[in-house]
């Protein structure tokens, strides 16, 4: 699918957490087809930027305008994976995508298949492993349609094989016009990103 | 399926999968109500006259028990805060979420209180007044708990805090019903009573989610 | 208006036959305020005393 | 940074510097008034014909009773400041209303049920004013509380103004459903109901005396303000200029 033109347009965005300056005067325009990575010593203020522009964190300075329009009022455009399991334990892999998506199960289903969890629908999470629970969460990249993709740390606990075929899925989906901002310790090979350094404001 | 629809699924869902959730509330309920005679007397009359306002406590304790963590496990696994990005507003979602916490965990306790009411020897009249403030109260009641859950969830040694917060805002509710269950003990009407009762409680399941969603919101504003 | 009403400091003391009630609340009232003045000039004051920590802390930092 | 600028009230290093002088006076004026209006309920003001000395309570509790009330209105008032304007300072003073307002809803307590041991023949009765005290002291625990368990003070402090603000919508209900439950329940003998014709010689005293706590509370409560500004903005440059000229 094609999403049609999306932006995000960040001004003068500040932030400050436990009397710490986390960032200052930040602005930029996150455009159609623009992946950008965030990037910084732990405690730079990374997952607190992502949230903040997931619309998490309520904006302390500045503003953040989806296609022109308040953050708040375009959060369905938002898919955010965060440091958290983001799935139910008790729950089976199916019926967690199904609440989270709202997809129908064939669609689920394929996407299962796409990252390499084809046959585990019927799992509960707690019978997973690490990164098949992880892989259970970023199945919702394969099915859910919002333009803006906010992943914090994505590549956590996930093999080789997985890499490729996320950055492989991120390309595609900004090449389909959508946006993507993530974070991570180790930069991808395959993608073709953007640095934001965190961590030198005084 | 409509998000509605996913929600009351999912509830269901998670009651399967853990149905000690459900017992556990009435196993206290039934323990509660074993103690009275046990503390007081066996003697049928005076328990009689004080039954049913023992069951009342006691129900509205095993309530506040089932829902002191009714946000707490979606909250640290991080399925909370993916409600902000479903296309409903957050208060609407929580109110789901109460109904359906109110309908699985909650009526399932009302419903046993006629055990409890003849094991205390309270008579059929005041028992069907029970069941009736009880059925009427509970939705303000989960409510307001509901809140107390919400506001307690960043903190990691709240205890029951939320359950102490909440409970001096049960005091009308209580009065309320405590003068309809006296009413039927007298044999006079009680209807007037139980409307003002559920006006406060339909009051309350309107206002209080809004307060509950914002104490989410506030919450996972505070996470990382 | 501005009569005294007892007829000795002793007897308004006693006040009888109230004086044991009386007084205790007026005492508890003062004991309440005062204490609450001892305590936020405490607080105060314990805030001070971080904050000049903070600062010789930063200054042998510096040196 | 940090504090959004919002006309004087948003600027903590402009209510430091002058709430020490506020505090000064305030805590002068309280001391007069009191000493005065005390002496003058205690010493001068006439006998009650029927309840003899001890009714002389009254000007310690019923002037603690009206702050215990007045003051979670006041914490309520600076919950909705903190939320429409977002002034933080609003924040501190609910902080330390808190802590004041449940002192004086304790105070209150006491001096009510000390009070009615010689006027009833005992300390405590289900009495509708007892009863909603008690409920309100509860409140307030529960907003002291809540703040003592949450970490970040921002955090805490917006969960607290939710609660104080879902509390003062129900404490007239909470009020009026208990004294129903009181007429319900109690013979009306037990009512505590004041002698609606009194003496300019015993209200004066009382006025004098309300007047001087509601300053005290003033002045308590802006003490405990300026302690709790300075612990917050420790780390911003005005409090470390002022404290290390000092």
């Amino acid at each position: 699918m094609i999403f049609e033109p999306a932006q995000i347009e960040i001004s003068e965005l500040g932030c400050e957490r436990d009397d710490r300056l986390l960032f200052e005067n930040l602005s930029m325009t996150l455009e159609s087809g623009q992946i950008l990575r965030v990037a910084g010593p732990n405690g730079a203020g990374k997952t607190t930027l992502l949230r903040t522009i997931a619309g998490l964190f309520e904006i302390q300075e500045g503003e953040i305008r989806v296609n022109r329009l308040p953050l708040k009022e375009c959060l369905d455009q938002v898919l955010y994976i965060g440091h958290k399991p983001q799935v139910t334990r008790d729950l089976t892999v199916l019926d967690n995508l199904k609440f989270l998506t709202g997809a129908d199960e064939a669609r689920l289903k394929s996407a299962l298949g796409d990252v390499g969890l084809k046959g585990y629908h019927d799992s509960l999470v707690k019978e997973l492993s690490q990164g098949q629970g992880r892989r259970c969460a970023l199945a919702r990249l394969w099915c859910v349609e919002a333009p803006i993709w906010i992943l914090d740390e994505p590549y956590t606990a996930l093999d080789v094989e997985m890499v490729e075929t996320l950055d492989a899925q991120i390309t595609s989906h900004v090449n389909a016009g959508g946006i993507c901002l993530f974070t991570t310790h180790q930069p991808p090979q395959q993608l073709d990103y953007q640095t934001l350094e965190l961590g030198h404001v005084d | 399926m409509s998000i509605e629809k996913r929600m009351l699924a999912r509830e269901l869902k998670l009651i399967a999968a853990r149905p000690g959730d459900i017992f556990k509330p009435m196993w206290f309920l039934m323990l509660v109500i074993s103690m009275v005679p046990l503390a007081l007397a066996p003697d049928s009359d005076l328990l009689a006259e004080i039954g049913s306002a023992m069951i009342w406590v006691a129900t509205l304790l095993a309530l506040l028990l089932n829902t002191e963590h009714l946000f707490q496990s979606d909250f640290s696994d991080g399925v909370l805060e993916q409600w902000l990005f479903l296309d409903r507003p957050l208060a609407w979602l929580v109110g789901l979420k109460l109904i359906a916490h109110w309908l699985f965990h909650v009526l399932p306790l009302i419903l046993i209180t006629p055990i409890a009411g003849l094991m205390l020897s309270v008579s059929t009249e005041v028992l069907f007044a029970l069941l009736a403030t009880l059925f009427v109260a509970t939705p303000a009641l989960t409510c307001f708990s509901g809140l107390g859950a919400a506001l307690t969830l960043g903190s990691s040694r709240s205890g029951i805090l939320g359950v102490l917060v909440m409970m001096p805002l049960f005091v009308p509710v209580v009065i309320l019903a405590a003068g309809v269950l006296i009413r039927a003990t007298d044999g006079s009407d009680t209807l007037p009573l139980m409307a003002l009762l559920g006006a406060f409680s339909v009051v309350a399941a309107t206002l209080v989610p809004i307060a509950v969603s914002a104490a989410i919101r506030l919450n996972i504003g505070g996470s990382n | 208006m501005l009569e005294f009403q007892f007829e000795s400091i002793a007897a308004f003391v006693e006040m009888t036959p109230h004086g044991v009630y009386v007084w205790p609340i007026y005492g508890l009232g003062l004991l309440v305020i005062g204490g609450l003045t001892w305590l936020n000039a405490r607080q105060h004051r314990q805030a001070i005393r971080m904050v000049q920590r903070n600062l010789e802390r930063e200054e042998s930092h510096e040196s | 940074m940090g504090w959004r600028w919002f006309h004087q009230w948003g600027s903590p290093r402009w209510f430091y510097e002058r709430a020490g002088r506020w505090q000064l006076v305030c805590g002068w004026l309280a001391l007069i008034l009191l000493v005065a209006g005390s002496l003058w309920g205690l010493g001068f003001a006439p006998v009650d014909y029927q309840q003899g000395n001890s009714y002389r309570i009254i000007y310690l509790h019923v002037p603690v009773a009206f702050l215990a009330q007045a003051m979670y209105a006041a914490m309520a008032l600076c919950a909705v400041v903190l939320f429409v304007w977002k002034m933080k300072l609003a924040d501190v003073a609910m902080q330390s209303i808190a802590v004041m307002g449940f002192a004086f809803t304790v105070l209150s307590l006491v001096s009510g049920a000390v009070w009615g041991k010689p006027t009833w023949g005992t300390y405590w009765v289900w009495d509708a004013r007892l009863t909603s005290m008690l409920i309100l002291a509860f409140l307030y625990l529960g907003a002291i509380g809540l703040r003592a368990a949450i970490q970040d003070p921002d955090q805490a402090g917006k969960a607290c103004g939710i609660l104080v603000l879902v509390g003062v919508v129900n404490l007239p209900i909470i009020k009026y459903s208990v004294e129903w439950w009181n007429t319900l329940h109690q013979p009306a003998s037990l009512k505590l109901t004041e002698k609606p014709a009194m003496p300019a010689s015993m209200w004066v005293p009382l006025l004098v005396n309300i007047l001087g706590y509601y300053i005290a509370a003033a002045y308590l409560v802006l003490g405990s303000m300026r302690a709790i500004v300075l612990e917050r903005e420790r780390r911003a440059t005005w409090v470390k200029e002022l404290i290390g000229r000092a």
